[in-house]
C-alpha cells in the first residue's frame, strides 16, 4: 500500500492506495499541508480494488476507510483521485461526532463567515472558490464545522471540486497552473477538475469564524432573492447535515443557535458575475 | 362496548422545547429525535401531560381550551393526530 | 430575512387566530402533516453522486400536489396526488423509470405522476442533478 | 500491524498501548474501527496519558456508541409498547440486553438491530403486531420468506418504515436445522424479568447464546466483538459462586458443551479471559485456524486471510444446512448477485 499523511482543519488523515499514481496525485494537490498532529493520522480513507483481479484486469476502484458505506458504486481507476477525495469526504461524514456538520462551503471576511448550503449542482463551491480569490478566505467548499460549544464556524479547507464550466472560469483567474488538479473526463459528475486552496487559507485553517450569513445559493436562474424563515432554516441545515441527528441534545442546541441568530435568505443567479455581487450585496446588509 | 384506550404523555418532562414560527420545535430525550409540530398537536401534548385521556375527552378538553365548539370533525382530527404521536413514540397508551 | 417570530397586535388578529384553530380541527387540515419528525441524513454530501434524492415536489413547492401528467396544482385538486412524504431515493426513481416498479409505500398511478413530474424537471430544478445523474448509462 | 493482535491486547490490557508509536495508532484505530469494537476500545482507554490528538479520536467513538445505546434503549421501548398490551414480554438478546441491563459488555459496544426471542406458540402474533406498529418486510419474496420460515430460527429481518430501525424476532438460538438443539423453553422458562414486560436470559444462558451467535451460527463475521462480549460477561459472571456448575449444565442442556469449550479456549488465548480449565479443555489443533480468522485484519483496517475466510463462510452454511440445501442455496444466492 502507498499512503499520504496530512491535516485539513481539526482532520488528520491517512490516504492509501494499493496503486502509486492516485498517491502521487494527491501529494502534488496537497502540497503545503500541515503533518497530523503529533504525526498521528487518525482517520485512514482507502481506495482498493473492489475485487481482488480488479487490482490488474480493466481495474476498477472501491471507495473504502475506517467508515464505509455499502453499495458505493466503484469507479475507473483513472478516476482514482476523485475516488480518493470522496473517501476522505466519506470518512468525516460517517465518522465526525465532535462538531456539528453542515454540507455547505463557507468564506470569511474580518473574522465573520459567510456560510453557503447547497446541493451539488447549486454552484456553492463555485462561488466559494471565486470568493476565495477576491479578497475573502475559503474556509470550506463542502463541509462545515460548527464548533459544539463556542458555536464558532471552523475551516475544512480540501482541495475544492471543480465541474464543468467552472473549472474554464477558475483556470481563467488562477495564475499558478500547480495549484490545479489533472482534468478528470467523463466522471459520474461530468467534467472534474481539483483546485488546491490558496495559501492564505491552508495556513489559517486552525482559525474560526463566526457565523455571520447563511445563503442558500442556486444556480442557472434569473437573479432573485427571498428571505428564508428560522424553521425552514432550521429544517434545511438538517437535511444537509450528516450528523445532526447523531450528536444528540448538543447538536440540537448548536442547530437552534445557529438558526436563532444568523440572518439567512436564498438566491438564485445566472452567472458568476452576478452572484458575487448579489452576495456582496447581502453581505453588505448584513455588516460583513 | 369496547374500552376506550386511554392516552398519556410524559412530553414536558422528556422534551426540549422551542417556539418557532407558530410551531414548536421539540427534541426528545429518550429517542434522541427532533420534530416540528404544528397545531393543535402542541395542545393535545400539554393536555395529555396534565392528565391521561382516551381520545373523545382529550378532544373535549381540547375544544375547551382553544374556545371551539366540538363536533365529530373535531374528533376525528383528534384521533387521527393520536395515532401519529403514537407513532412518535410522544404519547403512548396508558 | 425576516423574522416569523414577530407576531402583530390586536384585536383583529384574534379573531384571526380563533378562525385558524378551528381550521386545524377541520378533516381537510389532515392533508398536511402536523408532526415533521427530522431524520437522519445518509450521508448525502459524502456520497451525493452515488446515492442522491429527488424532492417532489421541489422545496419551493412543497405543499402542491402531483397531477397524473406531472403538473403540479394546488393540494386537495381534483385527479391529482399527495407528493410522497420523503424526496424519493435515486435508486428507487432509476429502478420504476427503468423497471416500472411502483415507489415503497405509493400506488402504481401515484408513481406514474411522480415520474411525470420527474421527467419534465429542467436544467436547476431541485432533483434535476439527481435525475440527470441517473439518466447516463455510463453512471450506473 | 500484521493482525488485531494488538487490538486484542488493548482492550484485555489497555497500559500495553502506552508503548505505541504513531503508525501504532493509525492501525490501532483504523482496526477498531474495522471490527466495530471502536466504542468498547474509547471505554476500555479512558483515563490513560494518551496524546491529545488520540484522545479526541476516542471522543468521536465514545459519542458514536451512546448515541447508538440511545436509540437502542428507545427501539426496545417501542417494541415493548407494541409487544406488552398483548401479553408478550420479549427477551432481549445481545447488544439490547446488554445496554439495558447495564452490563460491563455494553460499555462502549455498538448496537445492530434489536433481537429478540419470544414464545414460538407467540411468534404469529408478535409479527402482526409488529406489522400493524409500522414495521414491514426488508425482503418479501417468496423465497426469502419461504427459507426463513422454514429453515430460520427467527422471522425475515423486519424493518420500520419511518425509524428505518431492524428488528430480528427469533423463537430460539440456532437454526433447527443445525446440528445441535438448544432447549428454547428452557431459555424462556429460566430467562430474568428485567423491567416490566420486558426480560433477559439467564447469565448462563447469555454465555450459551453468546457463543452459539460467536460460533455454531456465523461465519466469524464480527467474530473478534462477540468474543470480546463473552469475556466481559465471564467476568462478571464468574464471580458468583457455582456460576462454572450452572455453565456446564446449561451447556449439556442445550448440546452446546463442545462449542462452549471452543470459545473459551478462545477467549483465553486472545483476551487472556479467566476460564475453568475443565470446561474449557485441551487446546485442539484447529484452535489456531479460529485464532487467526478472528485477528485477520491488516494495519489499513483490510480483511486478510481469504482462503482462511472462505473457508468460514462455507463452514457457516455448511452447519445449518443439509448439503443439497446448501447447494441450492448457493445456487439461488450466485444468481440474485
Amino acid at each position: 500500500m502507498h499512503e499520504i499523511k496530512l491535516r485539513v482543519g481539526t482532520i488528520s488523515y491517512r490516504v492509501a492506495s494499493p496503486w502509486l499514481a492516485p498517491v502521487a496525485a494527491l501529494r502534488r494537490l496537497y502540497a503545503g499541508y500541515p503533518a497530523p498532529e503529533d504525526g498521528i493520522a487518525t482517520v485512514t480513507a482507502r481506495i482498493g480494488p473492489p475485487a481482488r483481479w480488479r487490482r490488474w484486469i480493466r481495474p476498477q476502484v472501491g471507495i473504502e476507510g475506517d467508515h464505509s458505506l455499502p453499495d458505493t458504486v466503484p469507479m475507473a481507476l483513472r478516476h482514482a483521485l476523485l475516488a480518493a477525495e470522496m473517501a476522505m469526504n466519506m470518512q468525516v461524514a460517517l465518522g465526525e461526532r465532535r462538531h456539528l456538520l453542515l454540507h455547505a462551503s463557507a468564506v470569511e471576511r474580518g473574522g465573520k463567515a459567510l456560510i453557503m448550503p447547497g446541493e451539488s449542482g447549486s454552484g456553492k463551491s463555485t462561488l466559494a472558490a471565486l470568493l476565495g480569490e477576491a479578497g475573502w478566505r475559503l474556509m470550506a467548499d463542502e463541509f462545515v464545522m460548527i464548533d459544539l460549544a463556542s458555536g464558532m464556524a471552523l475551516p475544512f479547507p480540501r482541495a475544492i471540486s471543480l465541474k464543468n464550466s467552472a473549472i474554464a472560469e477558475m483556470v481563467g483567474r488562477i495564475a499558478d497552473p500547480g495549484r490545479f488538479g489533472p482534468q478528470l473526463s467523463a466522471t459520474p459528475k461530468g467534467e472534474l477538475r481539483h483546485l488546491r486552496p490558496n495559501a492564505d487559507a491552508i495556513s489559517r485553517m486552525d482559525e474560526p469564524a463566526v457565523p455571520a450569513l447563511i445563503l442558500f445559493p442556486s444556480f442557472g436562474f434569473e437573479a432573485a432573492s427571498e428571505g428564508v424563515s428560522r424553521s425552514e432554516l432550521f429544517m434545511r441545515l438538517t437535511e444537509g447535515s450528516t450528523n445532526y441527528v447523531a450528536l444528540g441534545l448538543p447538536g440540537f442546541e448548536a442547530l437552534l443557535r445557529l438558526a436563532q441568530s444568523v440572518p439567512s435568505a436564498r438566491f438564485a443567479y445566472p452567472d458568476s458575475d452576478s452572484g458575487i455581487a448579489i452576495v456582496e450585496q447581502f453581505c453588505a446588509e448584513a455588516g460583513i | 362496548m369496547v374500552t376506550e384506550a386511554l392516552y398519556r404523555s410524559d412530553f414536558l418532562h422528556h422534551c426540549r422545547t422551542h417556539a418557532i414560527d407558530g410551531m414548536l420545535l421539540v427534541f426528545h430525550r429518550p429517542s434522541g429525535t427532533t420534530h416540528f409540530l404544528a397545531s393543535p398537536v402542541p395542545e393535545m401534548l400539554e393536555l395529555l401531560a396534565e392528565a391521561p385521556s382516551d381520545s373523545a375527552g382529550l378532544c373535549r378538553r381540547l375544544c375547551e381550551r382553544l374556545d371551539v365548539p366540538q363536533d365529530d370533525e373535531a374528533l376525528a382530527v383528534v384521533a387521527a393526530r393520536l395515532r401519529d404521536l403514537v407513532a412518535s413514540g410522544l404519547v403512548q397508551a396508558a | 430575512m425576516r423574522d416569523e417570530d414577530e407576531q402583530p397586535e390586536g384585536g383583529a388578529h384574534r379573531a384571526d387566530q380563533a378562525q385558524t384553530r378551528r381550521a386545524m380541527l377541520r378533516i381537510g387540515a389532515l392533508g398536511t402533516a402536523a408532526v415533521v419528525t427530522i431524520r437522519p441524513g445518509i450521508a448525502q454530501a459524502a456520497t451525493s453522486l452515488l446515492t442522491c434524492s429527488v424532492p417532489v415536489p421541489d422545496s419551493a413547492n412543497a405543499d402542491k400536489w402531483i397531477k397524473s401528467d406531472g403538473t403540479l396544482v394546488k393540494k386537495n385538486s381534483k385527479d391529482s396526488f399527495a407528493p410522497p412524504s420523503a424526496p424519493l431515493r435515486g435508486e428507487d426513481v432509476k429502478n420504476s423509470l427503468k423497471y416500472g416498479t411502483d415507489y415503497p409505500g405509493y400506488s402504481g398511478a401515484q408513481t406514474d405522476a411522480y415520474n411525470a413530474y420527474i421527467q419534465k424537471l429542467s436544467i436547476g430544478k431541485q432533483g434535476y442533478t439527481c435525475y440527470a445523474s441517473l439518466q447516463s448509462p455510463s453512471r450506473q | 500491524m500484521r493482525d488485531a493482535r494488538a487490538l486484542a491486547a488493548a482492550l484485555a490490557d489497555p497500559v500495553s498501548v502506552l508503548a505505541f508509536s504513531s503508525d501504532d495508532w493509525t492501525s490501532l484505530l483504523a482496526i477498531a474501527r474495522a471490527e466495530r469494537l471502536d466504542g468498547s476500545l474509547a471505554f476500555r482507554l479512558a483515563d490513560l496519558p494518551l496524546p491529545p490528538v488520540v484522545l479526541r479520536a476516542l471522543e468521536d467513538a465514545r459519542a458514536q456508541a451512546e448515541f447508538g445505546q440511545t436509540q437502542a434503549l428507545w427501539e426496545v421501548e417501542m417494541a415493548r409498547r407494541v409487544l406488552a398490551p398483548i401479553g408478550i414480554a420479549p427477551i432481549l438478546l445481545k447488544g439490547s440486553a446488554f445496554a439495558f441491563a447495564r452490563l460491563p459488555a455494553g460499555i462502549g459496544r455498538l448496537v445492530g438491530d434489536l433481537d429478540i426471542l419470544v414464545p414460538r406458540d407467540r411468534i404469529d402474533d408478535a409479527e402482526a403486531a409488529l406489522l400493524a406498529a409500522g414495521f414491514e418486510w426488508v425482503k418479501n419474496d417468496d423465497y426469502t420468506q419461504l427459507y426463513y420460515r422454514r429453515w430460520m430460527h427467527e422471522l425475515p429481518p423486519l424493518v420500520h418504515r419511518e425509524r428505518g430501525s431492524m428488528i430480528d424476532v427469533h423463537h430460539t438460538i440456532l437454526p433447527p436445522t443445525a446440528r445441535r438443539t438448544p432447549d428454547a423453553a428452557a431459555l424462556i422458562g429460566d430467562s430474568i424479568e428485567i423491567a416490566p414486560s420486558l426480560r433477559i436470559l439467564s447469565p448462563p444462558d447469555m454465555i450459551i447464546h453468546a457463543v452459539a451467535h460467536l460460533l455454531a451460527d456465523g461465519d466469524l463475521a464480527g467474530g473478534l466483538r462477540n468474543l470480546w462480549d463473552i469475556d466481559r460477561l465471564l467476568r462478571l459472571f464468574a464471580a458468583s459462586a457455582d456460576f462454572w456448575k450452572a455453565l456446564e449444565r446449561r451447556a449439556a442442556l442445550h448440546e452446546m458443551r463442545e462449542p462452549l469449550g471452543l470459545a473459551l479456549r478462545l477467549a483465553d488465548r486472545i483476551f487472556a479471559t479467566p476460564v475453568e480449565p475443565r470446561l474449557a479443555g485441551y487446546d485442539r489443533m484447529r484452535d489456531g485456524l479460529f485464532v487467526r480468522r478472528l485477528l485477520a485484519r491488516d494495519g489499513w483496517g483490510r480483511p486478510t486471510r481469504p482462503i482462511n475466510r472462505l473457508g468460514f463462510y462455507v463452514r457457516s452454511h455448511w452447519m445449518r444446512m443439509p448439503p443439497l440445501m446448501l447447494a441450492r442455496h448457493l445456487w439461488i444466492k450466485a444468481r440474485a448477485t
